[in-house]
């Protein structure tokens, strides 16, 4: 019955675009609670959405679904193609299920100018949205652009630190000076798409489409230097390893709504999965690409975890482990078996709920003593026992606990690493001790031991609204812990493609699209 | 009205500026109103020729041609293909958005408005022009009213590039006027600005005559002269007249669009200027350059073209980085924008040099896109100027505040400028980065980085205005809150969204009048002549990969309809 | 018979003379005396000339100018009247206001 | 029967489970009694299935593979969360269980009143759960997260009284230092994984012959780390004295009789990929041995009754190691659960002594204490007996078969480590029994006021666990080498590498460990009951010593002089790199544009703009000077005029001429 | 006979334009503007323009000179101390030597030509007047009418010029 009402209702455009709407509906709303109230009605309806096409998706499947795809601009073959897989199914329920905890955490802690802090974040989530549904590569990048803008306002105009301007600009320059080596390979993509079209005589003589790219054989040289431009795009959204800088500033400056965003959702290395990956196999799979990454990866991975060892802000703290993790990601990705590449989707989505879980309880420190400096704090399990436990089970699930969902990743890609060269997964796991070593530092300095120094007065334990939030999150680290099933489920049929995709000869892909159609 | 919308775009402002100087300046309304109506007349037929143009057709439709001076061999020749058309539409939206820009203007109304809608008519008569004498004749009609707008409603320029000592005149007669921006008046602004184009008219006017001459067909008449002008070979000062011609077309045209380093004028006139004025100077008037380049140069010499034009791809870097790195530190609103303008030209330029369909589409619809862009910039530069009566940056800061509706719009004119997708201006980036790659991959590159210097100086200068902490000295400042004021805005902004979402018909147009062009000039090459060795390093596994599209063995029909329909 | 090029030597020395009247004189009456020299010595070689070419034009273009020279009398005595009420002076020298 | 099992195994980790869920979610809702008896009562289920499970195991000789739900899979890897039960299992549950339960009843008494009593039994049960879970999974990865859930609980109950700096200093270091274990064992998994596809034991095991040596080996290193890391073994002992911050029941509980045995219930359990590998074996052996001595020489000299037995377990910890080591895993399993017992009872006993003075840990504050709390000192004096293995006490048949062992395979380097140890042992244990209980009190006159037996909740576990101690050997491993535990363990272990000895030299064993044990009480008690003075005498004589040992052989600082402080140091570093070279990149090429801006700016101003302004003025000087030809005069205008004319006639003229 | 005639004018009249330019008295100087005058007019005679002649007499004579005298006698102007301008002598030189070589030139040109429609035979038959009347009212006449605009002009002009000032509205001043 369900089914039936809504085959063929455009729900990914719904999705997309409600955030959008419900931002502009808020334009006319005056009042401030009822700015939040209907800030957080449109998340929950935008969660409920997703909620639905993840139950309404079909697992163990490679196939897109949901696809819309409306030709946009056909002169040049951009089209608006919306499609979900089990790749980028997961993305669109973790965005929106952040949506609405940010709304949540926002609602009194952010001051002033509440109506338009919330119509950036919805912005964002459109664009964030978008950023996981398109399948026309400049669609995708169209919303990666716009991300910026959302982004931009709200550590700019929302920020705490006194270095926000510049870190927003930072923030925006470095990814857009990424972006637009990405968009040279994304014209290059088309070129060469172009060039084949027209030599095979196709209707199609352009095409920015995903599906219709992967169709292309690509000759490899054109591949690496494809390969290298949308790197650099991705690793500088994601950061990779040496493209770092601008996130402990994004993430120290900006509010914490954005932090969360920034870190909970990796869409830097969901890039390099949906698109770098499957597009370039040949360069993906090469030797010096592979080394260069996964060293790079790997660099990260300890680099990450020491410089969390010695930093004395939380936040911080949490942008080098935030690397460190990038880095198990980009390890996991381009050990390119099948272990490596779920895991890596996987942890995507870990982080989502941990290293972003974090970054809320980082902002209800933070709300407490305007800081997160180490020093402010100190034996606060005593005064706020809820908040020292959800710490204490969110970092957990940060390092890998296992039985939290941040070791079925991790475990995952280290397995996968591991399979790919011994020596990969030997020096990531050593990202496996140093991470607990970092995270067991902070939280014995801030949360056990005497009462600090510098505590100011009494610090109330967790409000009701913040609990909903540590609550929603645990549930979520314990069931991908615990019960990892439905999710691995989901990512199975599209991860196969992908590994079917890398491991195949590039003669397979010219006879056309095992990948493609099928997806 | 249909076939004589060229006459009605080109002649509604001339007759209102011809109602308007019987009119008294004691009754400020009705000169708006008759200034205003008579660019919404032309609006409007620029929407509906617009949309008129069939791509499908192609060519150079509403042609009118009335005959001027038949031993000359002159006629008033109008006509539009699907480059000028989209350029038509955009001196007219921006001539529509000036007026009520210049709404508050209270000096001299008439007399202001009448030199705008001459300004504005003058430009849109070089757009529609299929002679080369009244191409030129538009062309120095569209510079003369600088002088004036400049010289009489302009403002003086201070605190650009640290100058010094503005008022100082006595500087005038040492040699430190040499390095003097003092100078900075608007009367040198409107001075240099009225030499050095018509200094450079006057070159091209050289090429142009010499065509005339040369070609021995005794008419200014493009579309004769382009089938039947034979200018190549004749040699002449060691080298051969058609690259004698080019050069001199190019680089006097070249002058007003302006490529570097011929771009002096340019910013100093932007920052001297009206608002108005200088939304229709960098929206359309630089345009003027690359139009009359593509008409003069590419239709008549199109070998020449091909030949020559590399000098544009290197010239257009320098353009690029040069003017984005000038304005980064520029401290004045307006030379902010005006630098990225003539930084953003680089890119035409870039466009054009690559010589084929993408990317000389990708030109022209970044010119049409640089207008909306820029026209808004310059629109609300202008709103923060008749407020605070400041343009510089550092003294200046906190207004969102102040004025949220004009700093949103300030958003999205930066992001516009930019080339964030969703606007136009992203269409044709992509599109000239898909056309150049192969044949000048490190302009290209050059290019992107462009546009991230581009970001660095609009959100430095955004975030010198709009934000930080607030001069109380403009506490008195307010927004744009009536719908005259807002109109412009809105316009510009829905124009350049709208486009971009729906570039469908735009990039049609456009492409109709592009690919015969491109055609006519590349197809006379053998395919070895060009693009070997660039681009593609593909190996045995595809041989075709070698070539580029720029080479296409055979020229790729132009068919909208199939393109419309696609496949599925 | 009297040759052509008396009537213009004579005409030339005049004219040369009137000349010299116009560059050296400081009153500006006798400027304009000096001018009416010269115009006598074009109108002597132009009906001189009309004479020997066989031609009316030579004296109805002398005529003009005998009716121009009116007219630049009459208004150039004007203006020196108008000077001189400002300046009580006729000296050509002081009158420099175009100076520059 | 076999169904029943099945669903028998499923609940036993399902009790303490539930417990903590309730008691962690609502425990604060009602009162400490409910949440005791919540907390004891699933243990105590748990030790019911077990039984069941245990009976069923026993009569059929069978092991049980239950497959709860599908964990982690995805390609070709399929890792179930699955239990196996076989006789190991059963031995190490029963322990578990059984000792837990007993731990858990002691817990009642001893915590009574302690701020976070129903947290301290929400992490008990946490880490009964996770315990079994290591002790049941079917394949690496449970057993991992079991593995990983003991450290995390160790973690959580060393840190139980969080308040105390040394206390969360000591559970950080001990997860950290578990951390590196565990990486190995990561390591060992995925090789694992790679060589056979597969992580469940008995695919692994059914294949492990075709493992090439030298794969073997590296597996099974790793895994000796692993398990080094886990109990307490050389080189990374340091965290669990350390650990003694902990409540006692909880060094009881985890810290000697079950999470610490791990490492050595992982070694048994890959018995068949440590039998294909010699190299590991005698690595192994060598790390139990060198332990067992390394940490009885520690222990002969430290002064906190909680140390002493620390030091104690990890030198009991070496023997089991050794015993793996020389492929005696009976006599391994067999020492674990006598330790279990024993070592339980003198904690809880030590726990009793602390009870009673108050909180007071140093021996040097004690004394004479066996008239004022007959009951714990009884209780104490019987585990010290069967820890230095006086027959028939349990430990002397379990330890003394791991030396005979040693003996019989000819490892006398081994055997006579073992030995040391056991005099060792034997002293210190005497010599902490002499110091608490007996000679003359050295109490504070304020805690001697208070000193009182502990109530009957706290002893009854201690006389069960007493009995065991007393018994447990000879029930579970006489005769040596064909007890039941030997016919039991028989099937899993298999007699690889077990040597049978001639009766004759394992009597002379017997009787050699039984005079060792004997010298080591006899020294005890010349020094600490016959003549005290001359302890502290040879303490001064060998003060060098007596501070090296005193201080566990500056191990502590030794790591922190080469691991921690480099790393602090490279983290510091890294720091300052990220700061001034990542960062400074990144200025620096903000620094590059900002020149490129001035740069251009320059060129603007002084090239373009006066290069054209250059024309400007030249024009202007030329209208400058050249305007003094308006003089204004007309007589000049004129001349020029004039001149002017000739000229021009002049050029006609020369035009003409050409 | 007629050379001497054309001896005398020419002496005189270029003896009369140096006393002209260089008496120092503005009246002596118009009165020798008046014999220049006077004897151009004779060589008008000479040259078979009676009319031309009678015009010169009349009109300039009678109507220029008299105007000339007239301002001068109005102005009541002194003899000025350096009637002369301090360049005289740097333009006296050149002057002299660029009229020698106009001389030169003139003295060495042919001066040949097409010749027109009125021969003096032509001319004598009707006379000068009439010939100088029919050519002036039929081929230039629009000349004609623009000279006699021209002189209406100049007429007004002067008018204008000469008129004396009204002295300062007072209202504006008041203002």
């Amino acid at each position: 019955m369900l089914e039936e009402l809504t085959a063929g209702f455009p729900i990914l455009s719904c999705i997309l675009f409600l955030p959008v709407v419900g931002a502009a509906v808020l334009w006319v709303i005056d009042e401030e609670d009822m700015v939040r109230t209907s800030a957080l009605t449109i998340a929950l309806v935008e969660l409920a959405l997703s909620v639905f096409v993840l139950l309404r998706f079909v697992p163990e499947s490679a196939a897109m679904q949901f696809t819309e795809r409306v030709r946009w601009i056909p002169a040049l073959g951009i089209s608006y193609h919306l499609a979900v897989d089990g790749i980028s199914v997961l993305f669109v329920g973790l965005t929106a299920f952040l949506t609405v905890l940010v709304v949540i955490y926002s609602w009194d802690t952010i001051r002033h100018q509440i109506k338009l802090y919330m119509m950036c974040l919805l912005a964002l989530e459109t664009t964030t949205m978008g950023i996981f549904v398109s399948l026309d590569l400049i669609l995708f990048f169209v919303f990666w652009e716009l991300m910026l803008i959302p982004s931009y306002f709200l550590i700019k105009l929302w920020g705490g630190g006194a270095e926000r301007h510049y870190a927003a600009l930072k923030f925006v320059l470095y990814t857009l000076l990424g972006s637009v080596f990405m968009l040279v390979g994304i014209a290059l993509l088309n070129i060469n798409y172009h060039q084949w079209a027209s030599l095979h005589h196709t209707d199609q003589i352009y095409s920015f489409d995903l599906l219709d790219l992967l169709m292309v054989p690509i000759p490899v040289s054109q591949q690496l230097v494809i390969f290298w431009l949308m790197f650099l795009g991705f690793a500088f959204k994601a950061p990779v390893f040496p493209f770092h800088t601008w996130l402990p500033d994004a993430l120290l400056e900006g509010p914490i709504g954005m932090a969360v965003v920034l870190v909970g959702l990796k869409m830097g290395t969901f890039g390099f999965m949906r698109f770098s990956i499957p597009l370039l196999p040949d360069a993906s799979k090469s030797e010096t690409v592979v080394m260069v990454v996964i060293v790079l990866g790997l660099c990260a991975i300890l680099y990450g975890a020491w410089m969390a060892l010695v930093q004395a802000d939380f936040r911080r703290l949490l942008a080098y482990s935030s690397v460190s993790h990038l880095g198990f990601i980009v390890v996991g990705l381009f050990a390119l078996n099948y272990q490596g590449l779920q895991g890596s989707l996987l942890t995507m989505i870990n982080l989502g709920f941990s290293t972003a879980g974090l970054f809320f309880i980082a902002g209800f420190l933070y709300s407490r003593q305007q800081t997160t400096q180490l020093a402010a704090f100190g034996g606060m399990a005593k005064q706020m026992p809820l908040l020292a436990t959800f710490f204490l089970i969110i970092g957990l699930a940060s390092i890998g606990l296992p039985g939290t969902n941040g070791f079925v990743g991790e475990f995952l890609i280290l397995l996968g690493a591991f399979t790919a060269k011994w020596w990969f997964g030997g020096v990531a796991v050593l990202g496996v001790i140093f991470g607990a070593a970092y995270f067991l530092w902070y939280y014995e300095r801030s949360m056990l031991g005497p009462l600090g120094a510098a505590v100011k007065g009494t610090m109330s334990d967790l409000q009701p609204r913040e609990t909903i939030i540590a609550v929603s999150l645990s549930v979520m680290i314990l069931w991908i812990g615990l019960y990892p099933s439905p999710f691995l489920r989901i990512m199975n049929g599209s991860v196969q493609a992908l590994v079917d995709r890398v491991s195949q000869e590039t003669k397979v892909s010219l006879e056309g699209n095992r990948f493609g159609r099928g997806y | 009205m249909g076939e004589y919308a060229l006459l009605y775009i080109l002649f509604a402002p001339f007759a209102g500026a011809l109602a308007l100087i019987f009119v008294s300046n004691r009754q400020p309304l009705l000169v708006r109103s008759i200034a205003s109506s008579a660019a919404f007349v032309s609006l409007l037929a620029s929407f509906y020729l617009f949309y008129a143009y069939d791509p499908v057709k192609g060519g150079f439709q509403f042609v009118k041609k009335y005959e001027w001076s038949k031993q000359l061999g002159i006629s008033l020749h109008l006509g539009v293909d699907g480059i000028g058309t989209p350029l038509v539409l955009a001196s007219s939206i921006l001539l529509f958005a000036g007026i009520f820009v210049s709404w508050h203007i209270k000096d001299r109304t008439k007399e202001f408005y009448i030199w705008l809608l001459i300004l504005a008519a003058a430009t849109i008569g070089v757009f529609m022009s299929l002679d080369l004498f009244f191409l030129y004749f538009f062309y120095e009609m569209s510079v003369i009213p600088m002088y004036l707008l400049l010289g009489m409603w302009g403002s003086h320029t201070k605190k650009y590039l640290e100058m010094t000592d503005p008022e100082d005149l006595k500087l005038r007669d040492s040699v430190g006027f040499i390095l003097n921006f003092g100078s900075n008046s608007k009367e040198y602004a409107a001075m240099k600005l009225v030499l050095f184009l018509s200094a450079f008219a006057v070159v091209a006017l050289m090429g142009i005559l010499l065509i005339y001459k040369y070609s021995g067909l005794n008419t200014f008449d493009i579309l004769v002269l382009r089938e039947q002008a034979n200018l190549m070979n004749i040699p002449a000062l060691g080298t051969t007249l058609d690259r004698i011609i080019w050069v001199l077309v190019f680089f006097g045209f070249a002058s007003i669009a302006p490529i570097w380093p011929l771009h002096s004028w340019s910013p100093v006139g932007h920052a001297a200027a009206p608002a108005a004025t200088s939304m229709l100077h960098a929206g359309v008037l630089m345009k003027l350059g690359h139009f009359s380049i593509i008409r003069v140069a590419f239709e008549i010499l199109p070998e020449t073209t091909r030949e020559l034009m590399p000098i544009a791809a290197v010239l257009c870097m320098f353009s690029i980085i040069y003017g984005g790195f000038v304005a980064f530190y520029a401290k004045d609103t307006k030379y902010v924008i005006g630098y990225s303008s003539s930084s953003h030209m680089g890119y035409v330029f870039l466009g054009m040099a690559a010589l084929n369909y993408i990317s000389l589409s990708g030109a022209v619809i970044y010119m049409f896109a640089h207008a909306m862009a820029t026209g808004m910039l310059f629109a609300m530069a202008g709103w923060v100027y008749d407020q605070t009566h400041t343009r510089d940056i550092p003294s200046l800061g906190g207004l969102s505040n102040k004025m949220p509706f004009i700093s949103a719009c300030f958003v999205v004119g930066c992001m516009a400028s930019i080339g964030m997708p969703g606007t136009v201006n992203f269409i044709a980036e992509i599109m000239i980065i898909v056309g150049s790659w192969n044949k000048y991959p490190l302009q290209v590159i050059v290019a992107m980085l462009g546009i991230v210097l581009t970001l660095a100086y609009l959100f430095k200068m955004m975030r010198g205005l709009f934000y930080g902490p607030m001069n109380q000295k403009y506490s008195h400042a307010h927004d744009a809150i009536s719908t005259v004021d807002r109109l412009p805005l809105l316009i510009m902004i829905s124009i350049s969204i709208g486009f971009g979402i729906f570039p469908m018909h735009l990039y049609d147009v456009v492409r109709s009048g592009v690919d015969p062009l491109v055609a006519r000039i590349m197809l006379v090459v053998p395919v070895a002549e060009t693009g070997e060795g660039l681009g593609m390093t593909g190996k045995a596994t595809t041989p075709d990969m070698s070539s580029t599209p720029v080479t296409a063995h055979k020229p790729i029909p132009y068919t909208p309809q199939v393109s419309r329909e696609g496949r599925e | 018979m009297i040759p052509l090029s008396a009537y213009t030597t004579v005409s030339a020395i005049l004219f040369m003379t009137g000349l010299v009247g116009v560059l050296v004189r400081r009153n500006f009456i006798i400027v304009l005396m000096s001018v009416e020299i010269m115009m006598n010595a074009a109108n002597i070689n132009l009906v001189a000339f009309s004479h020997y070419l066989e031609s009316m034009a030579g004296q109805l273009v002398a005529l003009f100018i005998i009716a121009i020279a009116a007219g630049e009398a009459a208004v150039g005595l004007a203006i020196i009247i108008v000077v001189f009420r400002s300046k009580i002076s006729t000296n050509v020298d002081e009158m420099n206001l175009l100076k520059w | 029967m076999s169904d029943l099992t099945d669903l028998l195994i499923k609940l036993i980790p399902v009790f303490p489970l539930l417990a903590v869920f309730v008691n962690g979610l609502l425990g604060h809702r009602y009162s400490h009694d409910m949440a005791h008896r919540l907390a004891w009562g699933s243990v105590g289920l748990s030790f019911l299935c077990t039984v069941g499970v245990f009976t069923d195991v026993m009569r059929t000789g069978t092991s049980h593979e239950v497959i709860v739900y599908p964990w982690i899979f995805g390609g070709d890897l399929a890792i179930n969360l699955a239990y196996l039960v076989d006789p190991l299992t059963c031995a190490w549950l029963l322990v578990v269980t059984g000792v837990g339960f007993l731990i858990h009843v002691y817990s009642v008494g001893y915590m009574h009143g302690e701020a976070g009593f129903t947290r301290f039994f929400t992490y008990m049960n946490l880490f009964m759960v996770s315990m079994l879970l290591l002790v049941m999974g079917n394949n690496y990865v449970v057993l991992f997260i079991g593995w990983e859930g003991v450290g995390l609980c160790s973690y959580l109950l060393i840190g139980y009284y969080y308040d105390k700096v040394s206390a969360a200093k000591a559970a950080s270091k001990a997860f950290v230092v578990n951390r590196i274990g565990d990486a190995g064992f990561l390591i060992a998994i995925f090789l694992v994984f790679i060589n056979f596809k597969t992580l469940d034991y008995t695919k692994v095991f059914a294949q492990a012959g075709q493992l090439s040596p030298d794969m073997a080996t590296a597996i099974a290193l790793c895994l000796l780390v692993g398990a080094i890391g886990k109990s307490a073994q050389l080189p990374l002992h340091t965290w669990l004295p350390d650990a003694m911050e902990g409540p006692t029941p909880v060094s009881a509980l985890i810290h000697a009789a079950t999470m610490v045995t791990a490492g050595v219930y992982m070694i048994v359990r890959n018995h068949a990929i440590f039998d294909l590998s010699p190299f590991a074996m005698s690595m192994v052996a060598f790390v139990g041995g060198g332990t067992a001595l390394f940490a009885a020489t520690i222990g002969l000299v430290q002064t906190d009754i909680k140390r002493v037995l620390a030091y104690s377990t990890v030198s009991q910890l070496g023997y089991m190691f050794l015993g793996c080591g020389i492929g005696a895993y009976t006599a391994a399993v067999f020492h674990v659960m006598t330790h279990a017992f024993f070592k339980a009872l003198l904690f809880l006993a030590a726990g009793s002594v602390i009870h009673a003075l108050s909180g007071e840990q140093d021996i040097r504050k004690m004394g004479g204490l066996s008239s004022r709390i007959p009951w714990t000192h009884r209780l104490f004096l019987i585990g010290t007996i069967a820890i230095a293995g006086l027959p028939p006490l349990a430990g002397f048949w379990s330890k003394d078969e791991i030396m005979t062992h040693a003996f019989a395979n000819q490892r006398y380097l081994l055997y006579s480590m073992a030995a040391c140890g056991a005099l060792l042992t034997s002293f210190y244990m005497f010599r902490l029994t002499y110091l608490t209980f007996y000679g003359s009190s050295r109490m504070d006159p304020h805690t001697a006021e208070h000193v009182h037996e502990s109530p009957m909740v706290m002893v009854s576990p201690l006389m069960i666990l007493a009995f065991l101690s007393i018994v447990g050997g000879l029930i579970l491993g006489f005769p040596p080498e064909h007890g039941w535990l030997h016919g039991f363990l028989g099937p899993v272990v298999g007699v690889g590498g077990e040597h049978e000895a001639g009766a004759g030299i394992v009597v002379l064993l017997m009787s050699s460990a039984l005079v060792i044990a004997l010298m080591g009480w006899g020294v005890a008690h010349f020094l600490y009951a016959v003549s005290p003075a001359t302890a502290e005498g040879w303490a001064e004589r060998f003060s060098a010593a007596y501070r090296i040992l005193l201080n566990k052989y500056y191990v502590d600082e030794l790591y922190d002089l080469i691991f921690v402080e480099p790393l602090k140091r490279l983290g510091a570093m890294l720091d300052w790199f990220d700061r001034a070279v990542i960062d400074g990149l990144v200025r620096g090429v903000e620094r590059i544009a900002d020149w490129g801006a001035s740069g251009s700016t320059w060129i603007e101003k002084h090239i373009v703009y006066a290069g054209l302004n250059v024309i400007g003025y030249g024009n202007h000087l030329a209208a400058r000077e050249g305007r003094k030809m308006q003089s204004g005069v007309v007589h000049h205008y004129a001349a020029i005029i004039v001149a002017g004319l000739f000229l021009l006639a002049l050029v006609v003229q020369l035009f003409a001429q050409m | 006979m007629i050379g001497m005639f054309f001896a005398y004018f020419a002496v005189v009249s270029i003896a009369a334009g140096v006393l002209t330019v260089s008496l120092r008295h503005p009246v002596h100087c118009a009165l020798s503007l008046l014999v220049l005058l006077m004897h151009v007019s004779g060589l008008f005679i000479l040259l078979n323009a009676e009319f031309l002649w009678a015009v010169q007499v009349i009109v300039y004579v009678g109507a220029i000179l008299v105007l000339y005298l007239f301002v001068l006698m109005l102005m009541n102007l002194k003899t000025d101390e350096r009637y002369f301008h301090p360049w005289a002598l740097y333009i006296l030189g050149p002057a002299v030597v660029g009229g020698g070589y106009v001389l030169s030139l003139l003295l060495r040109s042919p001066f040949d030509g097409a010749k027109g429609d009125t021969p003096a035979a032509a001319v004598l038959q009707d006379g000068n007047t009439y010939a100088v009347g029919i050519k002036m009212f039929s081929d230039h006449l629009l000349q004609f009418e623009i000279v006699g605009i021209f002189l209406l002009g100049a007429i007004i002009g002067a008018i204008v010029l000469a008129k004396t000032p009204k002295p300062l509205d007072r209202e504006r001043e008041r203002l």
